[in-house]
């Protein structure tokens, strides 16, 4: 394993402070406890959006914090959900008095931590609402299962709840548009390489040469299903079958196409990918009227990618075209 | 023979020595069905206990302990496991309150709580491939020997050893909750981590009551 | 190898045609020749700036089209510069009567063949000036090289001449502008990761797992030395040397920083090396007041980056501030 | 014995086919010291340069067909070599006009002419680890051989042989031009590939004229 780091253990605590000289124009920060706002926190009256996970997943949330997004990222641990004290320290540092949204990935540690930090936010006096996100259709969401995880689609819903909240929606609004994102939004992805954990010094899993791992989540957690490789346009079919089945997708819907590199695939790929996908969605006579290319929620330099659709109205897309100004994501200012 | 404040600081010292002696075995055990960091959290997470446990004021009771425990694990941990077993040793707290020995029926009392403080949190039932799979039989040992009127240090013997007996049963499950959960066929053959350190910390309960 | 492709030899033309779909808004591609131009090509009476290079360095250059920036890009084949034919006709297709400006990366390859496109577009009546980059401070520049590479600086210089263009200079200033920022500029970069080319199949170079090259090219050529690893402020410190010796920097100096990743690497790490530059450069009495980081000149999924370091002065501040709306590099609108 | 429009056909045939015999090598030296896809270049363009031939008009000469070669290569090669290889041969073809038959003067002409151009544009001299430590030695030896009155097929044999060691005697230099000028003294111990993508063609021109 060679990574650009010094000692593991202070890997997080260095990118946040390079993050905090990179852009003092968009956003402050905080090292003990960690967690990054926008440079205006608290805005006055604004309902405030606090997301947060474990750290390896960047621009994904740090970099989707400024005006029209996030108020605040807490990053955790590489892989590993935030405790309580800096969820809560974030919740307070943006709270305007208009009440907060976490956005909160589902895994039963993000659940967990957010849930104790919102009843100790709530204690001191902070509305705050929670939605949780889950838009891995890998992951059959069952009884026997800790439910769908929640992947790229996140980015989505952040956009959108942010712009809700920059034009002055009310913590229920905020929440009510952010779980309807949730709820029209399917992603899945897949991985050609495992990811190294800095801590770890070795691959999450190990693939070989002509392996590809479908399914795959966002902390180097093995996937559903190990393949043969196959070309680019085979794959993208692949993914986005069950994408387009689980909501369901129809013909005639307008949607955003979403294609979310894990870290390590070259853009070309990526574009690659998006052309077929396209493509096959307008086979089914859908009609992509949004998108997104790049890396937003990424699995340290695994190489890989993720396809979400969502799918867009009038209210969604007005608020995805809203102005947003932060570090990973900007347009309209 | 009853277990004080000594040895609620004596047991907490030796889980945190064997959670880090076995750190990368956690770590590889999370690996195969998690994200890998099973070991890095607990890990992370006592040695800041036992740095706490040097500023223990005097006059604390096992309770004391068991609350420094809980909320250092909540604050530093993060994860699934932060709150499972931050939350455990809080509900530990509450259930032994301010005796300062304990006894093998408050003792049996203690892992119940525990127990139960993760079910709360976590809602897993046995059979679920997590730690309830190490806990629940842990508590059912100890209310066993409890009833046999056996010594609190029989009692911690018997429930690490159903703990580990417990964390080898979870090695055939699929699981049902957790990260594990969303793997499917693919979780079998491999043992739960979280079951795993739970052996480990009633395992230290066990050996430090012994020499206590 | 693994990658997201199908056949290789399509897999330029196949990202164009991605690009094409993911950004309309931006831009337009011909796919035959093979060039990207922003979406109200050609802008009557504004100087068109043009720049290209093999592919492989996404986002540069097409993720670098757009209002405030390139008018076209020419993406030859991946890690080869582009023949004349695509570069005469991107000219034509920006040349909004003021003179076409070409930006060339200082590459044997690259400048050939922009020099015989620059003659034939004269020889149609277009005005063309072109300025050569070569901010790579690893290659000597002697009577016994080919001269100092272009690497990452080439972002900045498109930049700041985008903006020169974009307001109204002429065809002189903006060359003029982009000479300057092309003196005023430093780069050295360092490889973790060999990459792949996709026709290829295998990797440019090997580095063993405790080894790193320095003074890497943003091609897969092989650096100048290899060392063995060290922590990221080491390498850093040893990357900013050459650097601030070369232009040189000095105290009082007001720069732009810019981190660049190579592609693989994931995002942490590129901050906690923003984090130790930063450090370094106040250290040094000189003040950062511009700022960027991320994967904006890259070679495939090569783990690594590049410093770059721009002295800046008014002039330039204010056009690296003008708006910009790229599918890579967007504010202000 | 001359050579016509036939042989040059045959020559960039048999040249096309070599360099795509040789395309993976010629990519692996590139790899060493430069950015591996010379092969992938010379063989791109050489294929297109094929297909054109199919479409050569009838009556045309030597010269149209080296000006063939020249445009196709130009647009299709891309890189240094596209340029260089490309403006060689459209200085080859100036060089030898509209002639129907090549004598062995005519012959020397064409690879000095293009040994000329590619100097023009890449300003390479001999020793500076490029295609020229192949062309140079070539053009020396198809004047000797001219001036030894030899026939064009040895004048040819000559050059080749002459590209030949011109390309291993690139193998101890340390380059001044081009990609390999950035190794340093690393690229010392390495054959330059474009000196050996030249002697591959020139092999080819001599085969072909042997077998005319
Ligand atoms: N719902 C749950 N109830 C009980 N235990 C759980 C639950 N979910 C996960 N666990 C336990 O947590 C362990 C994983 O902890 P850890 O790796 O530290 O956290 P994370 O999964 O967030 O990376 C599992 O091995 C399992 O024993
Ligand atoms: N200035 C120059 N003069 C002559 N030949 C050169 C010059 N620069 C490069 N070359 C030749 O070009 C070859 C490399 O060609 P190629 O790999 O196709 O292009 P690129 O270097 O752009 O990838 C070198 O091996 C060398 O022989
Ligand atoms: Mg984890
Ligand atoms: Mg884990
Ligand atoms: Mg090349
Ligand atoms: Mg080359």
């Amino acid at each position: 394993m060679k990574k650009l780091i010094n000692d593991p253990k202070n890997v997080v605590t260095e990118a946040v402070a390079g993050f905090a000289v990179a852009h003092p124009d968009l956003v402050r920060v905080s090292l003990d406890p960690i967690y990054i706002v926008r440079a205006d926190a608290p805005v006055a009256g604004k309902v405030g959006i606090v997301s947060g996970g474990g750290s390896g997943h960047e621009p994904m949330h740090g970099g989707l914090v400024g005006v029209g997004m996030l108020d605040a990222a807490v990053p955790g641990a590489v892989f590993t959900s935030p405790t309580p004290d800096p969820i809560l320290a974030a919740t307070q540092a943006v709270d305007g008095g208009a009440g907060v949204l976490h956005i909160v990935k589902n895994y039963t540690g993000d659940v967990l931590n957010f849930e104790t930090a919102a009843d100790l936010a709530l204690a001191e006096g902070i509305e705050v609402a929670s939605v949780i996100i889950n838009d891995d259709v890998a992951v059959k969401d069952s009884l026997y299962t800790a439910g769908r995880r929640g992947v790229a689609g996140t980015v989505l819903v952040e956009k959108i709840a942010g712009a809700a909240a920059e034009r002055g929606d009310d913590l229920a609004s905020v929440a009510a548009v952010a779980e309807k994102v949730n709820a029209s939004v399917r992603s899945m992805g897949v991985a050609l390489t495992p990811c190294v954990v800095p801590h770890a010094g070795k691959p999450s899993f190990t693939l070989a040469d002509d392996e590809i791992e479908i399914g795959i989540g966002i902390h180097g957690e093995p996937g559903r299903e190990r393949i043969k490789m196959e070309p680019a346009d085979a794959i993208v079919d692949r993914l986005l079958g069950p994408i387009l089945e689980d909501l369901p997708f129809a013909s005639g819907d307008k949607v955003l196409l979403f294609v979310n590199g894990m870290g390590g695939t070259p853009q070309v790929e990526l574009y690659v990918v998006f052309r077929r996908a396209a493509e096959a969605l307008a086979e089914q006579g859908i009609d992509v009227t949004r998108t997104l290319v790049g890396n937003f929620t990424t699995s340290l330099e695994m190489q890989g990618m993720s396809i979400s659709v969502l799918k867009l109205d009038d209210e969604l897309t007005t608020l995805w075209d809203a102005p947003v100004a932060t570090a990973a994501l900007r347009w309209g200012r | 023979m009853n277990l004080n404040v000594t040895w609620a600081e004596a047991w907490i010292r030796e889980g945190a020595r064997v959670i880090a002696e076995h750190r990368a075995e956690l770590n590889t055990l999370d690996r195969a069905i998690g994200d890998g960091d099973h070991g890095e959290n607990m890990d992370r997470g006592f040695q800041a206990v036992v740095l706490k446990l040097d500023a223990l004021p005097a006059g604390s009771t096992p309770g004391d302990v068991l609350k420094l425990v809980a909320t250092t694990l909540i604050s530093t941990v993060g994860g699934a496991s932060g709150p499972l077993f931050g939350t455990a040793f809080l509900k530990a707290a509450v259930a032994v309150g301010t005796v300062g020995d304990l006894d093998a029926a408050a003792v049996a009392a203690l892992i119940a709580a525990a127990r139960d403080g993760i079910v709360l949190r976590g809602k897993a039932v046995v059979g679920d491939k997590t730690m309830i799979d190490a806990w629940t039989p842990a508590v059912d040992a100890a209310a066993a020997a409890r009833n046999a009127d056996a010594s609190v240090v029989t009692l911690l013997q018997q429930a690490a050893d159903a703990a580990a007996a417990g964390a080898v049963s979870t090695e055939p499950l699929v699981a049902h909750k957790g990260r594990a959960s969303y793997l499917g066929e693919r979780a079998i053959g491999h043992r739960d981590p979280g079951a795993e350190s739970t052996t480990l910390l009633l395992r230290a309960a066990a050996e430090t009551a012994a020499r206590a």
